[in-house]
Formats: structure tokens, C-alpha cells, sequence
């Protein structure tokens, strides 16, 4: 049973190198490669559904054991990560098109990113941790640079930003290294747990600037609206749906898994009965929520409003991981998978629209509910779902860490954290409008649905925003579990939500959604027994008299909030990647013209420095040594 | 039956087709370029024979021109020793493998002589047991490379050759300033004698030889600031005697600073001042690195970086320290030797050494980039690649008694690591998904040429997959100088 | 008895439909004055359920006050299609009776009722809001009777208004 | 079980009529303080119904269709979770922060079927609406915050009660009652929050291209919002009543007030609009919560 986990570490990679050459013989055996180890390793993690299973030792470095283990936290992780592989992979078969771009390694790269990540999520030591995430980094940034010329640029901050961060992880994890030579996690929390204040927050500060880059909270998410826009449309839900996902992972290890809210409280004074790091980690995240909200609204381009929707909502994972609660731990976990399905979602179903248009530029879209009925079906779920309307699975988890931060009282926190999701009907319908309804361009007279392969994994995560939201038990019974092992009092639960105690209300979304139905059914019923409708053309419509014709282009897209804009012009101006910019650049400057100097190509000069040297050296002689 | 496990043949053989080649050139023409080949082939098999013996005795010393230690010329191999020379024959052969197809320019038999000079220079430095060798070694090393240098005789190359012959010749006579005066305070060249002298000298006795053999190692070591010829001299250089110089060559001389040092000057006062020069050499290889538009050149300056991390890890002065700086020496030679053998080609193919003229080559040279990519991340340390498992050792060594000046020189090591990220993956996203604006028809290396690259990268492979077994070995290697054991080695086996 | 309950149906729909109409007005110039008066207090003509309306889709009566010229008439055409049956026009002034003051202008559309179908007249230059309201009165009455039937014919006779449109319009 | 079905089926009626009872009432009270007689009490009765009986309907495609029908659904099922006279019918499901989203599926269903009428009025007037609802929500929720930490419960049922005997939160958080008031007129878009249906500018906004029985459901479902945005209002600091005469008394007089100041009032551009909601009510409410934080 245990060896199963190094071989479901391997499926992926054995599954990329084998695609790659697979696709050497013929396409068609690439894509089954790539389809068969993708589902093989999402098959062989449902294996491990609510199982707990600790250090499985699969080899040892500088004296510190390499170590594999899972536990249902781990096993939530991993099964959004194979689940959405498998999805991914799928999907990427009809939309990468041969001709194209080059496919010789995508295939590779997409099952090497997933292999990563499983490795991430498995692993038991942080030497594993990081070498893995490090593997993530790199093999993520050569999927973002299939998508053309653009996404070069953007992957490139990606890769740098990725490796600043893993850098500041690495300095933490040396530390940790250097303490207590085993970075085994049951180890580190030992040493965590007998050392000092200072060096408990470094590490904690440090590992957290890693997971943060990763999970692009703010001020560290600028590389993320560019590298999720850009990437090819299979790719962006991986990122967006996946991979930010393992600094919430890594979140969680590190608060929950290393430290405990009792340990940090110890050391440290509290805010709203908060210890104050994590205190200080629900801020940025409140901030990442109503910011990136901001700009999401403001955006044109459709996978730069989801990107940036993706910094706001992994916000309410990050904040969701720091209050600490069971109830808000649970919801910030839960809203990391009901994010995941949703957000890869609504990436597949634009990736969709981007597939039969050539756009994702908002403003040259439009009415494509009648050409794409099923993909504006998906897109619509998805939409609901992310907006947090119940009955939809979005709805369950922000509840959930709502209800926790009122249990708490902190009332600020939960004041962004309620505008971030009423500013997301605003984007939400800003998406859905401008690619779905209003009026269809005349060139895109002619598109139709995207075919089967690109449906399914569509689908499947449609169906899945209504399972999760209608039965949030399902997700709970592995959370729940999971947070057991973490030291957290289980928090009571139904199937279908949450009785009365749990929080300060109760919750049970059958009966939203049954009345709902209900009402709905009821409704319709009158609707239909009135006189019948007849379907009128877009071009018949109401312009006060005026006729419209196509070359009226008689719609309202670009600039959809621009009012709006006018009200938060002073927010929008805040740019932290201006100051990136500013300092990158600065040092740029500074260096070359140093570099310059020193490096001059003057034979003179450089014999300059040799004398320079053995003066030193002589000084050095001179005053005995004692120069330091 | 002759012991072929002699690390005198090390320097003989090459020494001796190095002759052989001059001589014979003129009536073997072209059949002169298949001597080296055999010449490292030969040293490979020697050196590969050498592993038993140095594990068993863990050091093998080879005594010749007829006189007993410390008077004889003598040869010690230790277990570092012994990995370098490995990876000097095995750079030694694929770079006259590559050389085969790689130059076509006349004079050929001076080039390959010179060529197989400067091998058995470099393995000579690394292997030899007493100061005065290493003096001889050192020339004759710069006296090949300065060859080699200018062997294209276009105008940059002829700069950079004659700036290298300055400051080379410099940095040999404060060498040998060094030497002598150490010689003169002792009454003896073997450094396993010196070492056991120098006890009773004075502070001053020790750190004034230490000064002048530092400065004339350093320069040829790529140290801060004394190398100032090397990014003029790598690019100019044909390829495969870049890939020498820079994996080979600045590894063999800070082996050499690494010896001395630990075994003759041993005083800890000196490795701070050590760190301080291993710090600037880092930054300031690493931010050039960062603004060459010229891929050798860039490369040039990244052994300057990486020769400031590995120097720092052994200015550490601990076990696992300089157990760090062996691996990222074994890293960088493999590394930086199999890269500057795969821009060579491409750069026979392009015309160009400008970066912007590589975009596309990705799609068009697929094996060269692939390897050039795992070399690349090798270098910035990326896992699974065995740079990672360096680097991660470099940094939990630096950390292990941390005080305020160490945790900094980690975060400046980190942040240079970043800058070479930055300009390696700017290469590779040029090469790989750049667009190539001008029509040249580039086609993949010849199969020679890649079979040198392949053989490196294999290499590099496997020792990234399965790192333990170097792990392990250059922990004892490490451990075996930093607790003086050599010295002690050495005289039980007779170096003395 | 089917048919008893349709009738039943449709005469309670009528008196609904007269109790309820709302009024989009095509206006030009001069006729348009009466309307304020006749929609605010001095008049209020909310009281009979009578309300002005924004869009075509909303509207139940389409008022043309003044001339129309072929310019205009295109939108009060494409304003009339777009209308929801049942629909009533009720032209507004002479003008839509025979031209008016404009006659004998080129541009000038004189007889609206050769283009869409007008349940009522309003005759005067202008009419004051009494006679507007009379006309509202009127219009409900025939409402209830079935009488204002405009939006049938203008379906059945749909091939003569079309080619009479086609004339001035092109 | 058949009392459950008949509270099903009588509670969105008795919703519909009161908030029809208030769109009869507002026409007239109107008319009057604009100085004219009105129309006869039952005018929105026979606009309805004149509406739905139209022979002719148009749709520009399913979504167009549907968008009355889910807002229908959305404002009944709101309806369930607000406590009226003393029965609580759906409350144990959902709390406040639940109902919070649930009135928002009937504004989302209408914003789609308005956008699937491909006229960008429409278009405008939804990302009006939406736009305004981003700006009263800021107070409002933080209004509904300082509620439920008041009562230290968000079941809305439990809020209600705890304010029974007359210990109404009006008294104990007058601020935040001013503040929800002046939010209620914001979600119902009445003067000065109407420029999403402004007829002069955007002819009616998201009501564009509706007409017939369409248009006749988006009036129902007026009469449902109305219900229900007030009915919140009263549970929250009202006191929720025990019987349905009491509730429809105080709704009638918070509704009364509002027409008072509703039809005077002229009308905010829609960035004022937000730049009102989040300076004033905001602070205001955020005093209020503030108060109750340090209680």
C-alpha cells in the first residue's frame, strides 16, 4: 500500500518522459500517454481517500530523512491536483492544436507540473518540499511560455518572482536545517516548538514570502495577472485552479503543521484573540481580496478579469487559513477546492470561447449564448458559483469564513471579505456579458460549440460546482477528518451544510436549493400558460425608432464599469508593480554603470588591481593579522 | 606488468603526446587531430583505475625522479584530487572528440599540442604533491592557454591573449615570489613537509608566501578583482579550450588555493578575508553575467559567479562547507564545460555570438538546447539537477553557525542566485521561444560534437539522479582535509 | 362552449386593456406642447390609467403628434412593428390627417393612414389637452367594443401598407 | 406537512399582495403630492394584468425568457427566510449572510436576461444596478454586522425575537437604522437611487426590450421586492411582529416614510451615487458598529 505513494509520485513523470516520446511516433500516441498516467495517478490518489499514512522514507539527504506521507488535508490537495490534470490534459487535446505551436513537450511539461505538485503535496520533509516546488517553478514557467510571444515576458517575471520567493523558503528552511538537521515536519515542529519567538517568525515570514508569491497575495501577486492571462488557455486553469493552490498548501503546513494557533499565541500577542502574524496574514489577504476586486472589475481582457479574480478569491483562502478556527480553517480549505473547480472552470469555458473566436478581448465579443449554449450553461454555473450565491459551491465556503470572522468579531476583516464578493457579481456579469449576451458580431455569424473533448472536462466541474454546493458534507467529511490530525476541534456538520452551533446561523442548502426549484418551476409554469413568445432577431430591438443594422455595432461593452472607475481612480492609481519596476530598473542602471566601470577592458587598470590586492595584503601583514 | 593505477602517467602521457603531436605534425597533417583523443582516452583509463586504490588507501602518492620524499617530484592523489582529474580526462576527451570536427583552422598540430598541454598542465596542478611542481604546472597551463587564447588570431583574440599573458605572467611570478620565500622559511617544497614546518613560523612568515601565492593563484583562479582577463580570454578562445579554462582551470587553481591553504596556512583570521573576496567575485560575475549581450561572454562571467560561490563555501572552513564547494565544483566543471561545448556549436551554426541571433535555435538545435537548458538549470541550482543538491548543501553549511555577516552573505548568494536565474532563463526563453528574424538555415551539430555534449550531460545526469554516492564521497574527501587527515595520509603512505 | 370562454376572455381582456394604456408620442415640433399639460396635474390623464412609456416593446399606444416626413416616418414604422399587439395609433393634429400647414412640402408625409393603420384622429392645429383626452375616452371605448382593431388590419392588409412604404421610403 | 405546504403556498401571496398593496398605495400618494388625483387604487392591478394578457410577446432567446422567471424565484425564495409574524419558515437553512446572497439570484437572473436583450441600454442599466448594489452593500453589511454581533446570532429568527417586547434595535442602534433606511432606498432604486431605469437617459435601463408578460413578471417581482427589502428592514430593527397585522403596519410605515422623501428628491449620478453610499452611511455605520464592538 505504501510503496504506491513513491509510484504515484513517479506516474506523472514517468507519464510526461513517455508522451514525449510517444509523441515522436504519432500524436495520437501522445495524447493517450498523456491520458492514461493522468488518470492512472488520479486513480491511484482516490486510493488514498481519508487515508493517513506517516513518513514513508524514500531516501536521505545531508543526514535529514526524505520523507513521503499523506493525510486527508494532503489527500484534498492531491486530488485537486490530479482530478485537475486529468481534466486539463483532456481538454488541452482539443484545444492545443498541432499546427499551432509545437507539442514535442507540452504533454511532458503538463505531466511534470503535475508531478510536482503531487510531490508537493506528498511530501513529509521540507528537503522533498522544496525540491519539488522548485521542480513546479520551472517546468509551470516553460508552460507559460507556449502561449506566444507575449507570455515570454510574463513568464519571465513569473520564473523570477517564483525563484525570489523559493529563495526566501530555502533561507528558512537552512535555518531550520541548521536547528534541528531533519526536516522531517514532525521534526521541525519540535524545533519550532522549543525555540525562540525571533526565530519562529523568521521562518515562519520566510516560508510565508515563498507561499505567497505562489499564491499571489498581495503586495507579491504581480507576476500573476500576466503569466494566467497569457498562458495558453489549458494552461491558466492549471495555474490559476492548481498551482496557486500549494502556497495555500503550503499555508496551512507551515501555520497549522509546524506551528499551532496555541504555540503562536504563546509567543506572540494576540489581536481579536489572533495571534498577530496571523493577524497580519488575514490583512494582506483582505487586501488582496478588495484590491484585486477593484481591478478585476476594471479589466478588458477576459483572462486577466479571471486572473486577477483569482488573486481576490485566494484571498479568501488565505484568510480563511489564518483565523485559526475550526470553522474558518475548515471554510478557507473548502473554498481552495470549490476555487479550483470554479476557476478552472470558467478558464476551460473562456479557453472555450477563446478556441472558436480568437479573442479574449472583452469588448469584441458578444452574444455568443446562441452559438456556445453549452459552454455559456458552464460558464454560467461557474459565475454563480464564484459570485458565492447560494446554491453553488462558492456560497459554502464563504460562509463559512464569514460566520468565522463574525464569531471572532473581526469585523474589518469580514467587511472586505463581504465587498470583495459583491464587487465579484460586478466582474462575474462583466464576463458573462460581454462574451455571452448583448449583441453577436457579425464574424462570429458562423462559430459553434466547441467540441466533446473540450465539453467534458468543462462539465464534469460544472456538475461538480452543484455537488459540492448542495452536499458541502462531502467535503467536509475529508476536511473535518483531516483537521483532527492538525490539533483542530472537528466542527459539527449535515451533508448538506451546517446546524445551528456551529456557527452564529445555520446553514442547510438543500432547502435553498429545493425551494429555489421549486419557485422556479412555479414560476416558469405561469409563464408558460400565457400567451407564447416569438423569437425576434438582435437586430429587431429597441433604439428609438433608429434601425439597427450590424454595422451599428449597437452594443455596450468597452468600458463597462467606466463610471465606476471614476469613483476608485485613486485606488487603481496605487501600482505596487510600478515600484517593482522602479527598483528592478534602478538596479539595472546602478549595476551595468558599476560593471562598466570595473570591468573596463584596460590591461593598465586591471594590473591596477592585482597591486591593489597584494597592497591589501600587505596592510594586512602589517598590522599582524589583526584587520578583523 | 606495468600498474596503470600511477598518477605520474596522468601527466605523462599527455606530456608525452603533447611531443609527440609537435613532432609528428608535420608529416601526420590532419591524422595529428585522433592524438589527443587517445592521449585522454588513455588518461581516463588511468584515472578511472585510481578509484580503487584511493578508496582502499584513500590516497595514492607517486614518487619519481629517483629520490625519496621531500626531495622527489611527487604525486599525491586524494579522494578530491581524484575527482578532478576524472573530470579533467573526461573534459580533456570530449573537448578532443569535439575538437575533431570543431577546428578547421591551420595551424592545427600547434593547436592540438597546445591543447594537450594545457590538460596535462591542469591535471598536473591538481595532482601534484609539492609547490614548485605546482609553480611549473601553473606555467606550463598559462603558457598553453595563452596559446590558445589567441589561437583564432582575429583582433579581439590577440587582445585578450596578450592580456592574459600580462597578467598570467604577473600572477606566475608572484607565485613563485611565494614559493620561493616559503622555500625559504622552510628548507622544503612538499607540502606535506612544509605543512609539517610551518608550526613554528611566525604570523608574518606564513601570511606574506600566503599573500603572493593567493594573488597569483587567484588570477588564474577568477578571483575578485584579478580576473579581469578572463572575459575577455573565454569568449575569444575556440570553444572547446573555453570549456576547459572555465571548467577546469579555475576549479583547478582554487583546488590549489583550497590545499595550500589548509594544509600550510592554516590560520582562521584569513578565511573571513577569504569570504570577503568570495562575495565580490560572486556579485560582481553574477551582475556582468547579467548584462552581456554576448552568450560566451555571459558565460564567462557565470564562472566568475560560480568560482565566487564555490570559493565561498570553502571559505567557510567547515566539513560541510567545503563538502558544498567540492560538489559545486563538480557541478560547475561539468555544467559550464558541456555548455561552452554546446554554444560552440551553435554559435558554428548562427555565425553570431550575439544572444538575439540565438532566438529559435530551440526548434532547430533540439538536442543542443536540451542540453544546454540542463546545463543552465544545473548551474542555477534547480532540482532534480544536481546544482540543487549543491547549492542546498553551500547554503545549510553557510547557516550552520550563523552570525549576522553569514545570514547576509546567504542572502546576497540567494539574491545573486536570482540574477543568474534571471539572465539564464532570458537565454533560454530567447532560444526557445524567440522568433529568429534573420534566414539562416541552422541545422543540429554534427554527431561528434554532440557526443561530447551527450557524454557531459549524461554524466551530469546521472549524477544528478543519483547524487548520494558523490554526496558521500565528497563528504570524506572534505572531511579528510578540513581534519588534516591528508597530512597524515601522506605520511603514513610514504609522501614524505 | 370553447368558444363562449374565449369571448369571455377576450372581452375581460379588453376592459383590463382599456384600463391600462400606455402611450409611447412620436413628436415633432409644435403638437408635443399639449402633451405636459395633459400628463400633469392640470390634466393628469394617470387617472384614466393612461401613462407614458419609454420603449416600443412597452407602449400600447403609439401617438404621433405633428408631421412626419420620410425621414421620420422609417422610425415611427420601425417603432410600430416593434410594438406588441394589441397596439393602437391615434395621430395627433392635422398634420397626420392631410400635411397640415406643410401641405404642399415635398418632404412631408400627408395621410398617415396609408402607411400604418390609425385607430383615431385627433383633428385641430393644435388640439388642446380636453380634446386629448377625449381622444384617450374615445379610444377606450372602442377598446371595449373590439372596434380599434388597427394592428389586424395592419396584418392583413400588410402587402398595401408595405408597397405604400416602399414608395416613399425606397 | 400540509401545514408546510399551505405556508408555502400562502406566504409568497401574502408577500405579493402587501407588496402589491404598496405599488397601489405609492401611485396614488404620489399623484397626490405631485397635486394630481391619481389613478384608481387598483392601477398596478390592471397594468399587470394587461400585461400578461398581452397577445403579442417578443424574446431574444431563452436567457431573455428566463431572466424574469429566475428573478421571480430568487425574490420568493427570499421570502422564505424572512420571519413574518411569528413564523419562522425557512430560517433554520439560512441565516442573514445567507440571505444576504439569496435576494441577490433574482437581481443576478434579471441582469441576465436584460443583458441577453442585446440593447445596450440595457446593458448600461445593468452595470448601473450593479454598480450601486457594490455601493450600498458596504453599508449594509456593515449594518447587518453590527446586528448580528448586537444579538451575538445571525438566524434571523433569534434577531427577531430578541427584540421582542418592544426592545427594538431602532433604540439600540439608532445609527445603523438610519443607515438602512437610507440603504433600502438604494436597493429598491427609488429616488435618488433610480438612474438604473432612468427613462430619460437609458429608456428604463434593464427593462429595455421587455415587454407583454415578461414585463408583467418583472412588476410582480417589484411587488416581491418591495416585500422584501422592507420586511428585512423591519425584522432587522423593527422587532419583526407577532401577528401579520402589526408587520404590515410597521412595513406600511417605514414604506410611507420613504415615498415622503422618495418623490422629492431628485437623482444621482451614478458615481455619486457611490460616493455617497461609502461616505456617509458608511461612517455613520461604521460608528455604529464601532459602538457595538467596544459594548
Amino acid at each position: 500500500m505504501n510503496i504506491l505513494l513513491e509510484i504515484m509520485l513517479a506516474t506523472p513523470f514517468i507519464g510526461g518522459l513517455l508522451a514525449f516520446i510517444g509523441g515522436k511516433v504519432h500524436r495520437w500516441v501522445r495524447y493517450a500517454v498523456a491520458v492514461t498516467f493522468s488518470f492512472l495517478t488520479l486513480i491511484e490518489a482516490l486510493v488514498y481517500y481519508n487515508a493517513t499514512i506517516k513518513g514513508v522514507v524514500w531516501g536521505s539527504l545531508f543526514g535529514s530523512k526524505l520523507v513521503l506521507q499523506t493525510n486527508p488535508i494532503s489527500w484534498l490537495f492531491l486530488f485537486i491536483v490530479t482530478a485537475m490534470s486529468f481534466l486539463i490534459v483532456i481538454f488541452s487535446i482539443g484545444d492545443m492544436e498541432e499546427d499551432k505551436i509545437k507539442l514535442d513537450s507540452y504533454y511532458m511539461q503538463l505531466l511534470f507540473v503535475e508531478g510536482a505538485m503531487v510531490g508537493i503535496v506528498l511530501a513529509g520533509d521540507l528537503i522533498t518540499f522544496f525540491m519539488f516546488w522548485e521542480i513546479m517553478s520551472w517546468t509551470s514557467y516553460f508552460l507559460i511560455i507556449y502561449g506566444g510571444k507575449k507570455s515570454v515576458a510574463a513568464g519571465y517575471k513569473y520564473i523570477i518572482m517564483s525563484i525570489i520567493g523559493a529563495y526566501s523558503m530555502f533561507i528558512a528552511i537552512a535555518m531550520l536545517y541548521v536547528k534541528a538537521h531533519s526536516l522531517v515536519y514532525a521534526d521541525v515542529a519540535a524545533t519550532l516548538a522549543h525555540s525562540s519567538a525571533t526565530f519562529v517568525v523568521w521562518t515562519v515570514v520566510l516560508l510565508g514570502i515563498g507561499f505567497f508569491v505562489k499564491a499571489a497575495v498581495m503586495p507579491l501577486h504581480t507576476w500573476l495577472p500576466d503569466a494566467h492571462s497569457e498562458a495558453p488557455s489549458p494552461v491558466s486553469p492549471l495555474l490559476s485552479g492548481v498551482l496557486i493552490k500549494m502556497g495555500a498548501y503550503g499555508l496551512f503546513i507551515v501555520l497549522y503543521g509546524f506551528l499551532s494557533v496555541q504555540l503562536a499565541g504563546n509567543i506572540m500577542p494576540s489581536v481579536f484573540s489572533t495571534p498577530i502574524l496571523l493577524y497580519i496574514i488575514q490583512w494582506l489577504a483582505a487586501l488582496s481580496i478588495v484590491l484585486a476586486t477593484f481591478l478585476a472589475i476594471m479589466q478588458e481582457d477576459a483572462k486577466r478579469l479571471l486572473a486577477y479574480s483569482s488573486i481576490s478569491q485566494i484571498g479568501y483562502v488565505v484568510l480563511g487559513i489564518a483565523t485559526g478556527t475550526s470553522l474558518g480553517v475548515a471554510g478557507g480549505l473548502f473554498h481552495a477546492l470549490n476555487h479550483a473547480i470554479f476557476k478552472g472552470l470558467l478558464f476551460l469555458a473562456v479557453g472555450a470561447v477563446i478556441y472558436r473566436t480568437g479573442t479574449r478581448n472583452l469588448s469584441d465579443l458578444g452574444g455568443l449564448v446562441k452559438k456556445m449554449p453549452y459552454t455559456f450553461t458552464a460558464l454560467l454555473l461557474g459565475i454563480i458559483a464564484l459570485a458565492g450565491v447560494p446554491p453553488l459551491n462558492g456560497f459554502v465556503s464563504k460562509w463559512m469564513i464569514y460566520e468565522a470572522l463574525l464569531q471572532k468579531k473581526e469585523v474589518f476583516l469580514l467587511i472586505m471579505a463581504f465587498i470583495g464578493s459583491t464587487g465579484a457579481f460586478l466582474y462575474v456579469y462583466r464576463l458573462i456579458h460581454s462574451i455571452f449576451l448583448g449583441q453577436l458580431p457579425k464574424k462570429y455569424e458562423n462559430v459553434k460549440d466547441v467540441p466533446i473533448l473540450m465539453q467534458f472536462p468543462i462539465w464534469v466541474l460544472a456538475v461538480l460546482t452543484i455537488v459540492f454546493g448542495i452536499f458541502p458534507g462531502l467535503a467536509m467529511n475529508v476536511i473535518v477528518k483531516g483537521m483532527k490530525l492538525f490539533g483542530f476541534k472537528p466542527i459539527a456538520y449535515t451533508l448538506f451544510g451546517f446546524p445551528q452551533g456551529t456557527a452564529m446561523g445555520a446553514l442547510k442548502v438543500i432547502n435553498i436549493s429545493a425551494v429555489l426549484v421549486v419557485a422556479f418551476v412555479a414560476a416558469w409554469v405561469l409563464f408558460l400558460i400565457l400567451s407564447k413568445s416569438r423569437k425576434v432577431s438582435q437586430y429587431d430591438n429597441y433604439a428609438a425608432g433608429q434601425v439597427v443594422t450590424p454595422e451599428l455595432k449597437y452594443n455596450y461593452s468597452f468600458g463597462f464599469y467606466m463610471s465606476f472607475g471614476r469613483v476608485i481612480k485613486s485606488i487603481l492609481k496605487l501600482g505596487i508593480e510600478r515600484i517593482y519596476n522602479y527598483w528592478v530598473d534602478a538596479a539595472k542602471v546602478f549595476g551595468d554603470y558599476y560593471m562598466r566601470r570595473v570591468y573596463t577592458g584596460n590591461l593598465e587598470t586591471y594590473n591596477s588591481y592585482i597591486v591593489i590586492v597584494v597592497t591589501i595584503a600587505a596592510v594586512a601583514i602589517l598590522l599582524g593579522g589583526k584587520l578583523w | 606488468m606495468v600498474n596503470i593505477a600511477n598518477p605520474i602517467l596522468l601527466v605523462v602521457i599527455p606530456l608525452f603526446f603533447t611531443f609527440l603531436i609537435a613532432l609528428s605534425g608535420s608529416f601526420l597533417k590532419s591524422g595529428v587531430k585522433y592524438l589527443p583523443v587517445i592521449a585522454f582516452a588513455l588518461n581516463l583509463v588511468v584515472s578511472l583505475a585510481l578509484i580503487p586504490e584511493v578508496v582502499k588507501n584513500g590516497m595514492v602518492i607517486a614518487t619519481t625522479a629517483g629520490f625519496k620524499p621531500p626531495f622527489a617530484i611527487d604525486m599525491a592523489v586524494d579522494k578530491l584530487g581524484l575527482f578532478l582529474s576524472i573530470i579533467a580526462s573526461l573534459l580533456g576527451f570530449v573537448a578532443s572528440v569535439y575538437n575533431l570536427f570543431y577546428i578547421d583552422e591551420e595551424p592545427q598540430e600547434k593547436f592540438h599540442a597546445l591543447f594537450t598541454l594545457l590538460v596535462a598542465g591542469l591535471t598536473w596542478m591538481i595532482i601534484t604533491g609539492d609547490i614548485f611542481n605546482l609553480f611549473v604546472a601553473f606555467e606550463v597551463t598559462s603558457i598553453a592557454a595563452f596559446g590558445l587564447v589567441g589561437f583564432h588570431r582575429d583582433k579581439g583574440a590577440i587582445e585578450a591573449g596578450f592580456k592574459y599573458l600580462v597578467m598570467g605572467s604577473i600572477g606566475g611570478s608572484f607565485l613563485l615570489i611565494g614559493i620561493i620565500m616559503l622555500y625559504a622559511a622552510t628548507g622544503t617544497l612538499n607540502i606535506v613537509d612544509i605543512a609539517q614546518k610551518t608550526s613554528h613560523l611566525t604570523f608574518q612568515q606564513k601570511l606574506f608566501p600566503f599573500a603572493m601565492i593567493f594573488t597569483g593563484l587567484g588570477i588564474e583562479g577568477a578571483l575578485f578583482p584579478l580576473n579581469a582577463w578572463l572575459p575577455d580570454a573565454h569568449p575569444a578562445a575556440p570553444s572547446s579550450v573555453s570549456s576547459i579554462l572555465s571548467g577546469i582551470m579555475t576549479t583547478a587553481a582554487i583546488y590549489a588555493i583550497i590545499r595550500l591553504t589548509n594544509t600550510i596556512f592554516d590560520f582562521n583570521q584569513i578565511y573571513f578575508f577569504l569570504m570577503i573576496f568570495a562575495l565580490l567575485t560572486l556579485i560582481f560575475g553574477e551582475v556582468s553575467a547579467f548584462f552581456q549581450k554576448d552568450i560566451k561572454r555571459m558565460l564567462a562571467y557565470s564562472t566568475i559567479g560560480q568560482t565566487g560561490l564555490f570559493f565561498f563555501a570553502f571559505s567557510l572552513n567547515t566539513v560541510n562547507g567545503l563538502q558544498g564547494a567540492f560538489m559545486q565544483m563538480v557541478n560547475h566543471s561539468l555544467s559550464k564545460g558541456m555548455l561552452f561545448l554546446v554554444v560552440g556549436g551553435m554559435i558554428m551554426q548562427v555565425g553570431s555570438r550575439n544572444i538575439d541571433d540565438f532566438a529559435g535555435l530551440g526548434r532547430k538545435m533540439k538536442v543542443s538546447s536540451f542540453f544546454l537548458a540542463i546545463g543552465a538549470f544545473s548551474l542555477m541550482g534547480l532540482p532534480p539537477f544536481f546544482g540543487f543538491w549543491s547549492k542546498l548543501k553551500i547554503i545549510f553549511a553557510a547557516l550552520q553557525n550563523a552570525n549576522a555577516f553569514l545570514v547576509a552573505s546567504v542572502v546576497i548568494i540567494l539574491l545573486m542566485s536570482v540574477v543568474e536565474g534571471a539572465y539564464f532563463f532570458k537565454l533560454l526563453q530567447v532560444m526557445f521561444f524567440g522568433k529568429q528574424e534573420k534566414d539562416v538555415a541552422v541545422k543540429e551539430a554534427s554527431y561528434g560534437m554532440l557526443f561530447s555534449v551527450v557524454v557531459l550531460g549524461t554524466v551530469l545526469l546521472i549524477i544528478s539522479f543519483y547524487p548520494s554516492p558523490v554526496i558521500d564521497f565528497m563528504h570524506k574527501a572534505a572531511a579528510e582535509i578540513i581534519n588534516k587527515n591528508y597530512i597524515t595520509l601522506a605520511l603514513k603512505l610514504g609522501g614524505l | 362552449m370553447e368558444k363562449m370562454t374565449e369571448e369571455q376572455v377576450k372581452s375581460i381582456a379588453n376592459m383590463l386593456r382599456k384600463r391600462s394604456l400606455w402611450m409611447i408620442h412620436y413628436c415633432t415640433g409644435c403638437g408635443a406642447m399639449e402633451l405636459p399639460p395633459t400628463m400633469t396635474s392640470r390634466y393628469d390623464m394617470e387617472r384614466f390609467g393612461l401613462a407614458p412609456y419609454v420603449t416600443s416593446r412597452q407602449a400600447d399606444i403609439l401617438l404621433i403628434t405633428g408631421y412626419l416626413n420620410v425621414k421620420t416616418l422609417r422610425r415611427v414604422i420601425t417603432v410600430y412593428e416593434q410594438m406588441l399587439d394589441p397596439k393602437y395609433v391615434i395621430g395627433f393634429g392635422s398634420c397626420t390627417l392631410n400635411g397640415g400647414v406643410y401641405w404642399d412640402s415635398y418632404a412631408v408625409i400627408k395621410q398617415l393612414d396609408r402607411y400604418i393603420p390609425a385607430d383615431l384622429y385627433i383633428a385641430g392645429c393644435m388640439p388642446r389637452p380636453e380634446a386629448v383626452i377625449s381622444a384617450f375616452r374615445h379610444l377606450m371605448e372602442l377598446i371595449d367594443s373590439g372596434k380599434a382593431d388597427g394592428y389586424k388590419r395592419y396584418k392583413r392588409n400588410l402587402a398595401y401598407y408595405k408597397e405604400n412604404q416602399r414608395k416613399v421610403l425606397g | 406537512m400540509v401545514k408546510m405546504i399551505l405556508i408555502a403556498i400562502v406566504a409568497p401571496l401574502l408577500a405579493f399582495s402587501i407588496g402589491l398593496s404598496f405599488m397601489m398605495i405609492k401611485r396614488k400618494v404620489v399623484a397626490r403630492i405631485q397635486r394630481r388625483y391619481g389613478p384608481t387604487i387598483i392601477q398596478p392591478i390592471f397594468d399587470i394584468m394587461k400585461l400578461l394578457l398581452k397577445e403579442d410577446n417578443i424574446s431574444h432567446g431563452v436567457i431573455f425568457s428566463l431572466g424574469p422567471i429566475i428573478a421571480i424565484a430568487g425574490s420568493i425564495l427570499s421570502v422564505f427566510f424572512i420571519p413574518i409574524a411569528g413564523l419562522n419558515m425557512l430560517t433554520g437553512s439560512g441565516d442573514l449572510i445567507a440571505l444576504l446572497y439569496i435576494m441577490a439570484i433574482g437581481s443576478l437572473g434579471m441582469a441576465l436576461g436584460a443583458g441577453d436583450s442585446a440593447n445596450p441600454n440595457a446593458s448600461i442599466g445593468i452595470s448601473r444596478a450593479l454598480t450601486l448594489m457594490f455601493g450600498y452593500d458596504l453599508p449594509l453589511v456593515i449594518i447587518v454586522i453590527s446586528v448580528a454581533l448586537q444579538y451575538h446570532t445571525t438566524d434571523l429568527s433569534a434577531i427577531v425575537a430578541a427584540q421582542a417586547n418592544g426592545h427594538w434595535a431602532l433604540w439600540s442602534l439608532p445609527l445603523s437604522a438610519i443607515v438602512g433606511f437610507v440603504v433600502t432606498y438604494g436597493a429598491l432604486g427609488e429616488h435618488p437611487f433610480d438612474i438604473i431605469t432612468a427613462p430619460h437617459e437609458v429608456a428604463t435601463g434593464p427593462m429595455v426590450e421587455y415587454g407583454g408578460k415578461h414585463l408583467g413578471f418583472l412588476m410582480i417581482n417589484h411587488a416581491f421586492h418591495l416585500y422584501v427589502e422592507i420586511a428585512l428592514f423591519v425584522d432587522l430593527f423593527l422587532g419583526g411582529a407577532s401577528n401579520i397585522f402589526i408587520f404590515y403596519i410597521k412595513m406600511f410605515a417605514v414604506f410611507f416614510i420613504m415615498m415622503m422623501f422618495d418623490e422629492v428628491l431628485p437623482r444621482f449620478k451614478i458615481d455619486d451615487a457611490v460616493r455617497f453610499f461609502w461616505k456617509w452611511p458608511t461612517v455613520v455605520a461604521l460608528i455604529s458598529l464601532i459602538i457595538v464592538l467596544v459594548k
